[in-house]
């Protein structure tokens, strides 16, 4: 019996890395987007606006400026759809009290930040990875977040859809953190066709309204939501809010809240904290990196190699929940780890940190601009 | 007049704690009661019906009442509503906000929304202070006037909200006040029936931080002053220029038929989608 | 309220929501209401009451409901609400419990 | 589509000044490389003021591998086409490199050893248009590329285009593959000889 196999529809572009976010997100089944232009971070913006209207309710909207956008955002999160907005360094600074927001009322939504050199305006055209710690804990109050990286245009494409699943999954917000050199670089990627994809979507409600607590505990943490005009006339707020989402400020009903929102992100590090290991089965020197450095910092493994030494590159994919075990195996395994960024050293603290002295932390920092180069890891790796 | 009560308390949500957050004499409350029943008479179904609410006294607004609610950051309810509106245009999404709200931290996204006439109805509760927070001036508080953070006078001119919106391109703008409630009725119902963005300015008095500052004796005095200083602007002689005697217009300011921004984009999307296939 | 002719309604005041802001009081045409010893409105001169429904619409606290008189002077019972006669047995007017909406089918 | 040979990192330049429209070029080299060829391409470019009026660059990688490291270190192949910019990158050209200079704006190369084509008056001249400069670029490049496929670039080149303007730029495509055939001969040739002279330049000072 020949079993009819629908044709694959796989589409190859040349894409720059914000192309290929936006063609991720589209992957995603995102179906809103608001945004504002912030260099270098646009092509992700111009790309939806040439695609959301040619596609069934897809809506684009530019906003005034990142506090409307992500506001917007949040509202079309709430009305049901997958929603995204792009921005860079000084944008994603106005976006923080709204990122706060939407961990609060837990919705499930997208900020791409490409990375650009500040403080302030600072470098709006060149490289840097200078807003880690700021994905963290950039907004007030305790939350976690999940933070995302990708180093080549492929990896955007695949990252971003991977941001959307965690979002739909948590309902949470997700970061993807991109640098300038990624976002404008040009490859081949390859689209694949939506029926390979895992696409998650929210979980929505299934009993009567009557009986729906909107914020109720459940076993993942993670409570079923109801799009707005569907029926479960909710209220959701910025307030610390109890099952029912109305305000309280009863401290067991606080604390219930506030200990679900860390243990829906907390109880399942082992899915979401994602890394890429290369040659480092027998390494003496590892390398962790991520986003466009990563790539500097694969070729200079491979020149160690050629050269006989023993090296070996952790790809952070993931960086919050910082993926402890992966770093962790390595700092007892190697007698060097060398993490180099565009920044005064952001992730070297959390390496630092979990590695809790047991070995040696090289740190190679730039904040000039460029991008580091191969040639400066090999110096350190050696 | 017999079911006005009755109808209200079917649109509240009864496992609130009652009665509400407001002060004695607060106009907040009026002009929820005049929402309700402008919704009431439109028939809409409260599931249609979304009030978005941002940060302050008038943010409080939203958790009472039986619609789809959404209370927003300071400032920027206007911008969730955009998002919610584009993203389901079926809903009928209002916004509360206040003076402090809309105008001062607010004011950028509010002249967008009026610029891109999205189809969200903005109730502005102009009660010319920051009640919430103790009674500091906001962008609304009349020059001269006392608060906590002007104690000696404001040297700040107010606002016009009304002026404001119709400048930057809101299709309609109307004033009321808490204390024509029948006025302000009909007020909300239009708006909310309007097509594009529609903002009513309500005259909301603050007894308590606003009123007691500024030599009212008490609400009575408020509303006293309300009923005497205000006028029907289809009662002047000329409806464009204020009246030489201080007298605050109310009424309808603007009211043009001009497609929201929801529904320029959808027609936009049904051609492009139309020469696509 | 097209007819102003006195003695055809019932004034009820929930006091529990009642803030005592003199609203009423103040503006009532027919000087039905007055403020008591607790701070609160209450019914003075039921029988002047003109059913103009300022009262009604103005009260920030949504507390006063004009309800037309029957025919023996209690107040016409709403088979819908469950809102109970102040006078009657149980004494003292309750707030009803909001009409059940119809369930909307959460998928369409 | 055939198999890409084997090539390891082979980095080009394109540069000169902003509004010779490099940076599309550099996009139609890579895409053409990346989707009509097969091969691993990373393309990046200047952006900001700099890629507005005053000197402008795109970069191309090409390897037969998955490439790590996005942009170039050392050229092996450089296209100037302003002074400013041969002198500025120059200095980054692999001894065996190659240097491919607008004889029109580049009167006075560092080196001698060059290649070089009137571009800018060839497109205004031949032609008829200025704009069309970049795509004749691609034709010259295409000779000087071993492991480019001169149909298979003209039709990406094509394709990538509006129809507007299509055949004027196949056209200053030919133009370009034509002059580079005839002035410089063989492209194995070129390359051979470029291995020969940087080895024999090993010890010269560039100054």
């Amino acid at each position: 019996m020949a079993v009819q196999r629908k044709k694959r529809k796989r589409r190859e572009l040349f894409a720059l890395g914000n192309e290929a976010v936006a063609e991720g997100a589209l992957l995603a089944g995102c179906s809103f987007y608001a945004g504002y232009p912030i260099t270098p971070s646009t092509e992700i913006m111009e790309v939806m606006a040439n695609r959301l209207p040619l596609i069934e309710d897809g809506v684009f909207i530019q906003m005034e400026d990142e506090i409307a956008s992500m506001g917007a955002t949040i509202g079309a999160s709430l009305a049901g759809r997958k929603a995204m907005t792009a921005t860079s360094g000084p944008g994603f600074a106005l976006m923080q009290e709204h990122i706060g927001y939407a961990c609060m009322v837990e919705a499930p939504l997208v900020v791409v930040n490409v990375m650009r050199g500040g403080p302030s305006t600072g470098l709006p055209t060149s490289p840097a990875q200078a807003d880690v710690q700021m994905a963290r804990w950039g907004t007030h109050g305790d939350h976690p977040i999940i933070v995302l990286s990708a180093s080549d245009v492929q990896e955007c494409l695949e990252m971003t859809v991977t941001a959307f699943n965690f979002a739909e999954k948590y309902r949470t917000p997700v970061i993807l953190l991109l640098d300038e050199v990624t976002a404008h670089t040009r490859e081949k990627i390859t689209v694949p066709d939506p029926d390979e994809v895992e696409i998650l979507s929210r979980v929505t409600p299934t009993v009567p309204p009557e009986w729906f607590k909107p914020y109720a505990d459940t076993a993942r943490g993670v409570p079923a939501m109801a799009p707005i005009g569907s029926g479960y006339r909710t209220h959701v707020t910025g307030l610390t809010h109890d099952v029912m989402g109305y305000p309280t400020q009863r401290p067991d009903e606080v604390k219930d809240a506030m200990l679900r929102l860390f243990r829906k992100i907390d109880q399942y590090y082992g899915d979401i904290q994602m890394s890429d290991e290369y040659m480092l089965d027998d390494a003496e020197v590892a390398v962790v990196a991520y986003g466009s450095v990563a790539r500097s910092a694969h070729l200079a493994v491979e020149q160690a190699r050629e050269r006989g030494a023993k090296a070996g590159l952790l790809t952070l994919k993931t960086l919050f929940p910082f993926p402890r075990p992966a770093v962790e195996k390595l700092t007892h395994r190697c007698h060097t780890v060398v993490v180099p960024e565009m920044n005064m050293g952001q992730m070297s603290r959390e390496v630092k940190r979990v590695n809790n002295g047991r070995t040696k932390v090289r740190t190679i920092n730039r904040v000039d601009g460029q991008i580091i180069t191969p040639s400066e890891i090999l110096k350190a790796i050696l | 007049m017999a079911d006005v009560t009755q109808l209200i308390h079917d649109y509240l949500r009864h496992n609130k704690k009652f009665p509400h957050v407001f002060c004695a004499g607060c106009g907040h409350g009026i002009v929820l009661g005049s929402l309700i029943r402008s919704v009431h008479a439109l028939g809409l179904p409260k599931d249609d019906v979304v009030l978005v609410a941002g940060i302050g006294c008038s943010g409080r607004m939203a958790v009472y009442v039986d619609f789809n609610t959404v209370h927003t950051t300071h400032g920027r309810a206007l911008t969730f509503a955009t998002g919610i509106k584009m993203a389901n245009p079926r809903l009928k999404v209002i916004c509360v906000m206040g003076d402090g709200d809309a105008m001062s931290i607010g004011g950028n996204h509010l002249i967008h929304a009026a610029r891109r006439n999205i189809g969200v109805t903005a109730l502005i509760l102009n009660n010319q202070i920051y009640g919430m927070t103790g009674g500091q001036c906001s962008s609304a508080t009349p020059q001269g006037d006392i608060s906590m953070t002007t104690p000696f006078g404001s040297l700040e001119k107010a606002f016009d909200i009304v002026d404001m919106c119709k400048a930057a391109g809101a299709s309609y703008v109307a004033r009321g006040t808490s204390f024509h409630a029948i006025q302000l009725d009909r007020l909300i119902s239009s708006a909310i029936m309007h097509p594009g963005f529609s903002v009513v300015e309500v005259f909301s008095p603050c007894p308590t931080q606003y009123g007691r500052k500024n030599k009212f004796r008490n609400a009575v005095d408020m509303y006293k002053w309300l009923k005497s200083n205000t006028v029907k602007v289809e009662t002047l002689k000329d409806p464009t220029q204020k009246p030489d005697d201080g007298r605050i217009p109310i009424g309808v300011f603007r009211d043009v038929e001009e497609p929201g921004l929801e529904e320029r984009y959808f027609e936009l999307q049904r051609k492009l989608m139309g020469q696509n296939r | 309220m097209s007819k102003k002719q006195k003695g055809q309604t019932r004034v009820c005041v929930y006091p529990d929501w009642c803030k005592g802001c003199g609203l009423c009081v103040a503006f009532c045409p027919a000087k039905v209401l007055v403020l008591n010893a607790f701070g609160k409105a209450e019914v003075a001169n039921e029988d002047e009451c003109i059913n103009c429904g300022f009262c009604e619409l103005h009260c920030p606290d949504f507390a006063i409901a004009i309800k037309p008189r029957a025919r023996n002077g209690a107040a016409q019972p709403d088979p819908r609400s469950g809102w109970e006669d102040p006078e009657s047995e149980h004494g003292r007017a309750s707030p009803p419990e909001p009409t059940p909406e119809p369930n909307p089918n959460p998928e369409e | 589509m055939k198999a890409p040979q084997p090539i390891d990192r082979f980095e080009i330049r394109l540069s000169g000044l902003g509004g010779q429209g490099l940076i599309t070029l550099g996009r139609l080299l890579g895409s053409a490389l990346a989707l009509g060829h097969g091969y691993y391409v990373t393309q990046t470019q200047s952006y900001g003021p700099e890629a507005r009026g005053g000197s402008s660059r795109a970069d191309v990688v090409v390897s037969s591998r998955p490439i790590s490291y996005p942009k170039t270190e050392s050229l092996d192949l450089l296209v100037a086409l302003s002074p400013e910019a041969c002198n500025s990158y120059y200095r980054l050209l692999k001894k065996t490199g190659l240097l491919l200079v607008d004889t029109t704006l580049v009167k006075h190369a560092p080196t001698n050893v060059y290649l070089g084509l009137p571009f800018t008056q060839m497109a205004k001249e031949q032609i008829g248009n200025p704009m069309t400069i970049n795509t004749m670029v691609m034709g010259a490049v295409t000779h000087l590329l071993p492991f480019a496929d001169a149909r298979v670039m003209r039709k990406s080149l094509e394709a990538n285009l509006p129809a507007k303007i299509r055949e004027v730029n196949a056209k200053a495509f030919a133009l370009g593959l034509k002059q580079a055939q005839r002035h410089f001969g063989d492209a194995g040739g070129i390359w051979a000889a470029a291995e020969e002279n940087g080895a024999h330049s090993e010890d010269d000072i560039i100054v």
